[in-house]
Order: C-alpha cells, then structure tokens, then sequence
C-alpha cells in the first residue's frame, strides 16, 4: 500500500509478504482477464455472441487480490462484472469462453451466458445479473458455515452502485449480528451504470457504511493488487477467528462501458485518461521490474490460452433443444 | 386425543410443528429461520417450544428483513442445508420476491442444472381474522407462475404433516401456504414421520354430480357444503390439488369425465387466480367433450380485503355460496 | 417518415417518448424518475434526450433502489403530483413488489375511497435479447391478480402512445408493460396527443374461422401467422386485449361466439398466465355453448429464459407455433 | 432535556420554550392517546371488534411532541402502532374509534381499521401495516414538496425493528441524496414484537446510522415531550432551510404486549416496572407542578371525551354490504 496515490487506505497493517512467484502468477491471471474481456468484446461485435456482457478491464487487481487471498474451501458470490473474479477464482477460461458463446460445454450448459456464470462444486455459487442479489445469499452460506462448523469463508462481489440496495443494509447486519464469516468486498469502480458514486450516496467512502453494522469497513486502492489481498486475507483471518463480516471497498475503475449499448456521455475521457495512468498490471509489472519483452512474453501466453478456450467454445456443440425442460426442478 | 376411528387429533398448527420437529429430528441439516419464531414461538405459534428444543442455532430469529430471510435460505439449501423460513405472513414474501423468484427457482436453470436449492419457505396466508388488507393476501398463484418452485397448500392436519416433510425432503425450493383459519382445526395425524408425495392430489369425497376442486380453507368449506347438498341428493366429488405447482391433474380431469360438471373454488381474488388454471386445464383436456356445463369459478372478490368483518366474511366464498353455485351448476340453473 | 396512408410512422420507442413528452409539456405535475433515465437516456432510450429538455428535476435519476423507487410513486401521486416511474427491467419490480402490491394498489381501498394514487410504473418485458433469465421476464399477469392495479402491454406504436398518455392522466396506479423487441418496430402515430381509453380491447384484424387472442409482440407474430394462414384460406381473428386488467371481455366474447374457436397466445409462461385467464372468461361466458373445439393457449414453456440463443427462441411462441396451431383447432386436429 | 436521565441526547441545543399552556394541552393530549387505548383494549376484550391492533401505551410523549413541532400544511406517514400519532396530529378521536370499530362513519369507512387509518385531506397519508412501508413513500412525499415548492416537510415514523429493513436504507440515502424535507423519527421501543434491539443490530444507537447517508442523526429521550418536540423542531427547520432529512431516534417503551396475541414471554416485569417509572404523562405533570387532584380532572375530561367516541361509533351504522367493490378504483 506504500505505492498507493490514494490516500485511501485506511489499515496501519504492514504489508504481507507476496512472493515474487505469488506476485507474478498474479500478474498472470491479472492478463488472463484482460486478454479474456477484449476477446469476448471481439467475439461479441463479430456476432458470435449475443446478449449483452458487462467488462471489467481495468479492474483486475481487485479480483486476482480479493481471490488470491482466499482458499479453496471458501466460497465466492459474484456479480454480473464477474469474468474477472470467476478466472481469479481458478475456472477455466475455456469452459466460460464455451458458456459465454452458448455452448453445452460451457459451465452452465448454455443456459446462464456471462451473467450467471457458476461452478458450484468449485465453490463457485455464481455471478448474478441482479445488483446486490448475492448479498442476501452470503447471510445463508456464512450460516451454513457455521452450522457445519468449518474453516471456511464466503465472499460476496458488489459493485457502488449495489449499495444502495436495501439488501445491502439487511444483509451486512444479519451478518454482522450473528458474526458471520462474510467478507463483502464492494468494488468501487465509480459508476452505477451512468451515476457516478458520488451522487449515488452523500458519505465519502462506502467503507464508513460499516459503522452503521459495527463491523470493520476499509477503503483500499482496488487498482494495487497487493493491497487488495492484505485487506482480504486481514478479513478472512477475522472472520476464520470468529470475529465477524468485514466490508472492503476498493476503489477502481471501468475503462469500457458499463455494458454494450453503453455511449458514456456521463463521463469524460479525460477521466477515463487519468485512470488509465494507474493501469493495474502495468503497475503490477512496474513493481516487479519485468521489462518490455518479459511482459509481452507473459501477454504472449495468455493470449494462446485464450485462443485455445475461443477453439475449445467454437468446437463445442449447441446444446439440444430437446433437452430444453432440463434443470428446471430436481 | 384418540379419533372416533383411534388414530390420534392433533391441530393443523400441531401437525406443522410435529413435521418441523421430526425433520428436524431426522435430519441435522434442517434448520428454521424467521422474524419471531424463537422464544416468542412465531406470530402464530408455530414454533412454540422449539427454541427450547433446539437451541437458538437450529430456530433462528432474525431482524424484520424479509429479502435477507429468504436470501438466507437460499444460500444455505445451495452449501448443503435445508432450510425452512418462515414468513410471518403471506403478504410480506412481497418483499423477498426477488431472492424467491429470480434466484431460488432460477439458480438451478441458470447454472444448467448442476446445483440444488433445497429449501422451504411456509407462510400464513388467507383473511377471516380481521387483520385488513396488507396482511391478509392469498398470493399462491404468482408462485404457480414462477418455474423451478413447488407450492403446496394443506388443507387438513394430516396433509399438513405429510406435504411438510416431503417439502423439506424435496431437493427444490418449495412454497408451503398454511391458512391462518385452519390452524386451529383438528383431524387424525400419525404420530411416526411420513410424507405425501408432492405433486399428487387427493379426491377429498367421492361423489357424483359435480366435481368441485378446492384449495387450502375452501375444502373444508366445500365439505361442509357437501354436507347441506347430500341433504338434497346431490353428491358432489371433492378434490384438493394440494400442490399447485407442479400438479399432476389426471384424477381431477378424471372426476370431471365422470361428473360432467366442475366448480372450482379459492379464495384468492378470481381475475388471474389460480382457478383459472384449474379451468383451463379441464377445457383444454378430452373432460371438455364430458362438460355438461360451463366450467365455473368461486373465488374472492376482485378486491383488497377490507377490515369490517362483515364485509371480509363478503369477501371470499363461504360455505352457502359453495352450496349455492354447485346448485346452480347441478340444476342446469346458470 | 410518413406511411402509405400519409400517417406518420415512427417507432415504438418514439411514441412512448413522445408521449412522455407531451404529457410532461401538457400537465406540470408529471415527472419521470428511474434508474438511468437522465443522460444516458434509459437502458433502452426511451428518455433519450429528455434530462436535457426538462431537467434533472423532471427526469430524476435515481441510485438502484427499485422499492424506494416505486415509493417514491406513490408517495408523489398521493400528494399531488403525476409520477411515472421506470423500472430498468421488468424482472427488478421483483424488489418493488410491496410497495406496488401492497401500498400503491390497495391504498385507496384502505383509505374508504378517500385517496387517489395516480401513477404510471412503466417497464420493459420479455425475452428475444439474450439477456437470460434474471432479465427477461413477462410477470404481468401477477399484476392482473392485485385489484387497484391497472395493466397495459401496447403491441403497437400507435397503441403505445395512446395507452401511456391516458395512463399517465388515470387516476389509479398503472403498470405499463413495453417490450424490448417492440421498441424497434415502427407504425403509423398521430403527432397531436390523444388517448386510448384504458380498458377497451382492439380488433386487431378481422377473420371468421377462429379468435387468436393475443398480447404485445404475441399480437404482432399473430398478424405474421394471419398471413401465412390466410394462404391456406384460413381468416383469423386477432383480438388484443392492450388492458390486461380491468378488461371489457365483451368483444372477445362476441368474436369467439362469431368464429367458435379460440386460441390465446402470451409470452408469459403458460401455468398460471393470463391466458388463464382468457381461457376461463371464455368457457364461462355465452360463448361455451358456441365452442367447436376446446379452448387452446400456446404460452411460454414453464422455463427459466435460456442465454442460448435457439433454446431462448424456443422458450416462447413463435410465429411457425401460432401457425401450427391455429391450423390445427381450425382443421379440427387436435 | 435536562431531565432526562438517559444520557442520550446528542443536541446541544438549548431548550426551546413551550409555553405553559402549549405544555398543558400536550398532556391532555397524551392523557386522550393513553385512554383512547385502553379503550380500545377494552372493546377488543369485549368482542367489539376483531382483528389485531397495536397499542403505543407509555410512547404518548413521542408522538405529542413531535406532531407538536410540526404545521398543519405538513405530512405525516405513521406506522400499525399509530394511534397516538394520529391523535396527537389533531384526528378526531370519534372517527377513529368508528374507523377501530370498523364502521361506515371511520375515517376509512371501517375498510381499514386500526393499522390504516388514514385522513388524507389533513395530510395524515396513513398508517401502515407493512413495518417501513411508510419510508419508500415518504421519499416521494418529498419530491413533491420540492416540486410544489411549498414549505412543508414530511415526517415518517417508524420503530427499531423498521431501521433494519432495507426500505430504511434505500429511503434514506435517497432522501439524503437530494436534501429532502423529510423526517425520519424511529420510535425505538426497545422491542421489534419480540426482538430486542440490541440483538437485532450490533450498534448502540440507531441515529448512529445516520452517518451512513451524510445526514444529521439524533437520539433524545422518547418519554420526555419536550425533548422529543426540540428534535422534530430542530429538523424541520433544517428541512425548510434545504438542509435535508435528519433521523431522530426517540427512547421510549411500550407497556403492553406487542398485539394481543403477545405472551412477553421476551421480557421481564421487572424491566417493564423500570419503565412505568419513567412514565412520560406522569413526568410532564410533574414538571408541570400539577396536583394529584389537576391531574384527574384532566384524565376525566379525557376520559369523557373518549365515551363520546364510543358512544358515536357504536351509534354509527356498519358499511353496507352492496358497496362492497367501492374504493378498488377511482
Ligand atoms: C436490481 C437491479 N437493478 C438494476 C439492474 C441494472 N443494472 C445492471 S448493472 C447496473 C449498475 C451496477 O452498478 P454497480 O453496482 O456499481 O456495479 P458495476 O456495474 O459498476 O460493476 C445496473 C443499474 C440490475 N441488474 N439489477
Ligand atoms: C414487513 C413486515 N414484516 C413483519 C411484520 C410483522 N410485524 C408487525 S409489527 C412488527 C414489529 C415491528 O417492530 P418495530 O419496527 O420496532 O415497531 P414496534 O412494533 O415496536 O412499534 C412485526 C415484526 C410486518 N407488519 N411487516
Ligand atoms: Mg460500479
Ligand atoms: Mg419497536
């Protein structure tokens, strides 16, 4: 948090220890979500897809940091900007590619598309095309925990906007009054679609939302991947402790529309600019003092990933219509 | 106390908390959670006794927040538990629709089938206690329009037991509708755990003349209706779908073949209620052929319920207007 | 542009704008608030340059709350003012459903008649985007099942306008449900306001051999299967209802009495939908005694919406299904 | 506020002076509210009417002193323990007791009954059986004022266990947003049915919660009338100055049941006991000097008062049936 431009943090914790390996595995994924988004956008104005699909580029260290501080027991709720999360999480960019163009293979079968992408024996319970509609799910995975009686964690993705939803509010205080091991991580990414946060809520930081739980509430620099993960793993070590929900905002930013039709006459691209200055991974490169040719190699990589999940989803079959009544009840 | 027959009475409300018990017994995964179910022992005494029972991590009583009560169910049925919510009454479930509706019946379509929502949300509905217009909503038939949930409504203590197990059995999120009216009625319940398989409807009394399909208080009302008409010589055949949704109609189109004519009775409002489902699945089926007569509808007025009592005990149907339209219907008289 | 008959044509999109826009200029008290409304003109465009043309204080952007949006309807139109609310998508209404249902429509039954609620909740409907199944969903028919609520679904531009301005004047809370499909589709619309009495159905095209009763886009791939049809020498008659609730069944009736058939066409799902509805109104009206052949609805399967595109376009009725079927009731193959 | 012997004032504020005879009309009207109850309780034990009802026995000085700062041009939304708001907003104690008796001369016509009374022409939008179904409203209520451009404001009332529904957080924040004339006064009786506040939220005070939406949050002592109208003053006139909303939280407690079906099985006597000797009508007398004797005469007025009501609604007839559909539509 010590390269943080934001005077936003508000934890006095020394800095955890990531290992250059951690760092750089990070990064990785980190361009795997890029690489993932800008083939999906392509994919999408080639008519490939249809639907519509909300990226999150420029957002990639809140996800690779929040999940990177998590273990594979915890679970994850996540939100309609979830590729992100979903690839930090460890899913395979081959099955969401094939879900995000339909296919049977893909990890819904077709049926979810972008928006709902979930693995569940993964511990994956989804993303949600309803802002803040994994919040009140999170209250019954931390009671669920805590019947079973395990180690584990839940933590549930929002967005700025979303915390202006009444679920918010009783969700964050079912949690905080029966201390459950919720992390409510809110990405601040500075719009709700076309409001900006700012006009949204009359308070400074989302975090001070805390205090009306009486839980813990921290801003951080969503855009440092390391700060992101202290925060979270800080949060999962009270919750493991019994010491109850913590809500964590980071602050970030969308550099593409909030969804296709999107003309972003709401903000400027001088602003867009600005942020754009504090890109995520050329910070998380910068900090590991990869050169030119190191980073486009990685870039490289990632890039054939992605190529090969865009092969595997167009191989892929469509799923049968007459299959269409599946799933419907157990 | 013993039946006429031996098998032990028990009330409607017994019935509901002896199939919450049971579960609970059998099953360590079931868990309830609601606004004042726990020492209070639920605003209708559902509950009462279980706190004690079973401690405060097994019957859970939550703030007034009814979004993050059914959200909590949904979350827990997805990790592995089953559990049961309570809504206080019926009319509030307006504000979980959306974790009801867009993420418990929806998940496992969305997720291509490959998780589960195992949960029960019961709620009192029904008027007849003078409790006005927001808490007295009969909403059953929006949950009839919402693939991927079950809805069940008992209308006796034996079915209350026997659906409610099996509700908390089913691997899907299920709306269990109790009648704020019939809590207090008696019928013979087995003591030992059984269910009645969600989905299957019970011909409630054989008759004749006219088939006369009922949900939740209405069939003891066209019971007692059935009564008075027997005193006239009409018989007429009684049967309860008991779950709404999904509802396997074959007997009910049977017994119209067989009587030629149909009465369909709720007490939701009738425009859009859940009668006329009932409707049309017996026009569109070969008892259309059989009908002898239009297909009728007796529900509750297209209106809020009001307060005065009077004007409630209007409100809905009550025995005399069951007796008067499955006359009508019977003589040809419509 | 203007039409062959010298009618202007614009599209659906534009003549909700454009009667927005003329109430606001025609009836100070009228103002639009919802999500994304302002300068980004709506998910969908419809209020398109409008904050620039009223103002932030006429066309209010709100954070996402959908309860305290659709409260704040109804605690402006208690007090004076005309709100017309817009709910990003139909499928959130799921947040809203108290104060709609619970407030906004039984107010003035509560109050003895003492309070008017006139508002407008308008909200686009249905599938055909791949938006998937947490955005695409018909619930209109829950809306005909709450008395003190007004249900529109316009098929056309011309109805659009027509129907949103006398909604917008109605003194009762109304919910007006666009469809996303539609909004692209264009037709002849008077410039000059006027209003389309809320509650009248409309003879959408004239045809003797069998009553197609249809609601929003169902009403414009019903025209499309007329014309298939009317090659093979079947003429159908498409009625559209446009007010779902409080609707005159009247000219339904008499149609179906004229043609003795019938077939009911929504988007919705079929189990519980309005056509239900319909269907019932029908076999319990004159018109039984008239029917040659049962009374058929070709609905929404009872699914979620699919994101795959092929299975999404055989969740709902298409126009090869309404052909397919009107053939069959009308060759007696059923 | 001097008196009070919570330390939970937050204003500073010196006391604004009520008159003697503004105080002495208070206690009248917190003397009808607590007879018009036990009134009520009466006639319900007698058969007289069905139903449930909510009695505020013990809260009287909240509801006086907050109407008592308020203008007969502006609104009040009132909660199912509303008799007391109603009263003390000038309503008429025979039509309400009609209107409890559920006859064609109430203030609803007997359609609505105790929990919904209502007199839309003096600006009473209601009572409301929906707990915070009066927040969501009172947004709207202000929107108009502020289109109207009138100097009224709107003041909601609510209890404890309203402020954790996610109406709370959604009215709030909106209201905030655009610097509303509303008034958000939260009835804290301690008990939400049978839910203690302190096990409902993880916070000493609800008024706390006002930071979370960057407005004014206030608690004052709920049993002392002129605290209670200091506060509501206090924010009206914040309300009419464009300063925005401001939540008030009132101490108080109810001595009955939380409707006629309540064991109270939650609480003790012992704890009921301490708070009948806080009793607010018994202290106002007592600040008010007045004499053992002064102060029956004034319960017998109110009392007298309080027969005539019933005496006109048991002399009232009862809706007839054939108007039945009346009132769905206008
Ligand atoms: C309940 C609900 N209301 C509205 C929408 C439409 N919508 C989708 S995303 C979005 C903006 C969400 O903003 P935020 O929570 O900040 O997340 P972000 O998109 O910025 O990641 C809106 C309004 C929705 N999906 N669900
Ligand atoms: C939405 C909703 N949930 C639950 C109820 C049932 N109920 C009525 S009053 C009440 C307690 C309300 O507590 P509080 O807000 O503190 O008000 P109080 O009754 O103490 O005045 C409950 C749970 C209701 N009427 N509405
Ligand atoms: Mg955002
Ligand atoms: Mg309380």
């Amino acid at each position: 948090m010590a390269k943080s431009k934001n005077a936003q943090t508000s934890q006095a914790a020394a800095k955890r220890k990531l290992s250059e390996k951690q760092l750089h595995d990070m990064l990785y994924t980190m361009m795997l979500i890029r690489r993932f988004e800008e083939k999906a956008l392509d994919l999408y104005s080639l008519g490939k897809v249809h639907g519509t699909m909300h990226l999150s580029i420029g957002q990639e260290a809140t996800a690779v940091g929040a999940s990177g501080a998590l273990t594979q027991q915890d679970y994850l709720l996540n939100t309609h900007r979830g590729h992100g999360h979903c690839l930090a999480w460890g899913s395979q960019a081959d099955l969401m590619m094939a879900e995000f163009m339909g296919k049977e293979t893909g990890y819904c079968r077709g049926r979810g598309g972008s928006m709902h992408i979930a693995n569940v024996d993964a511990n994956n319970l989804g993303a949600n095309g309803i802002v803040a509609g994994g919040l009140p799910i999170s209250v019954g995975v931390g009671l669920s925990i805590r019947a079973r009686n395990t180690e584990q964690v839940v933590m549930v993705v929002f967005g700025d906007g979303a915390s202006n939803e009444g679920a918010f509010h009783e969700s964050i205080n079912m949690a905080s009054i029966w201390n459950l091991p919720v992390i409510f991580l809110c990405e601040n990414n500075q719009y709700a679609m076309s409001m900006p946060v700012e006009k949204s809520m009359n308070i400074d930081r989302i975090s001070d939302r805390a205090a009306a739980y009486g839980i813990e509430g921290v801003t951080v620099d969503g855009n440092d991947v390391e700060a992101v993960y202290e925060a979270v793993h800080n949060a999962r070590q009270r919750a493991v402790a019994g010491k109850g929900p913590t809500l964590i905002e980071c602050n970030t930013y969308r550099y593409m529309g909030h969804s296709k039709s999107d003309r972003q006459a709401y903000r400027t691209r001088d602003e867009v600019k600005t942020w754009m200055d504090k890109d995520p991974i050329e910070r998380l490169a910068g900090n590991l003092g990869m050169s030119k040719d190191d980073k486009d190699s990685l870039f490289k990589k990632a890039e054939a990933e992605i190529e090969k999940a865009v092969e595997f989803a167009e191989a892929s079959p469509e799923p049968d219509v007459a299959d269409i009544m599946e799933g419907v009840y157990a | 106390m013993p039946s006429a027959n031996g098998t032990r009475e028990i009330t409607y409300v017994e019935a509901v908390r002896e199939a919450l018990t049971q579960s609970m017994q059998a099953d360590e995964r079931v868990f309830l959670i609601g606004e004042d179910i726990g020492v209070y022992g639920g605003a209708f005494g559902v509950s009462a006794g279980m706190h004690a029972q079973f401690g405060g991590e097994r019957v859970i009583d939550t703030p007034i927040s009814e979004a993050a009560i059914v959200g909590a169910c949904v979350g827990a049925a997805l990790t592995g538990m089953r559990p049961v919510g309570e809504i206080q009454f019926m009319d509030f479930i307006t504000l979980g629709m959306e974790q009801l509706v867009l993420q418990a019946a929806k998940v496992r379509f969305m997720f291509g089938g490959k998780a589960t929502v195992p949960m029960v949300l019961r709620t009192p509905g029904g008027s007849g206690t003078g409790a006005a217009a927001q808490h007295s909503e009969s909403l059953e038939t929006w949950f009839t329009h919402v693939p991927g949930l079950k809805v069940v409504m008992p209308s006796s203590p034996y079915d209350a037991k026997g659906l409610l197990m099996a509700a908390i059995q089913d691997e899907n999120p299920v709306i269990f509708v109790e009648h704020k009216l019939l809590y207090k009625v008696s019928g013979p319940v087995p003591e030992e755990p059984y269910t009645i398989p969600l989905g299957e409807p019970n011909i409630v009394r054989e008759g004749k003349h006219l088939t006369v399909v009922a949900t939740s208080i209405m069939v003891q009302r066209a019971k007692q209706a059935a009564e008075e008409l027997a005193k006239e010589g009409v018989e007429i055949e009684i049967v309860d779908p008991r779950t709404l949704n999904p509802f396997d109609d074959a007997l009910m189109i049977q017994s119209v073949v067989k009587t030629g004519k149909a009465l369909v009775v709720h007490e939701a409002v009738k425009t859009s209620g859940y009668g006329a489902e009932l409707v049309s699945r017996i026009v569109e089926s070969e008892a259309f052929d059989y009908l002898e007569a239009p297909v009728r509808r007796l529900a509750g007025l297209d209106i809020p319920i009001p307060y005065n009592r009077n004007l409630e005990y209007h409100a809905v149907p009550q025995v005399e207007n069951i007796v008067a339209e499955a006359r009508k219907l019977v003589r040809g008289d419509y």
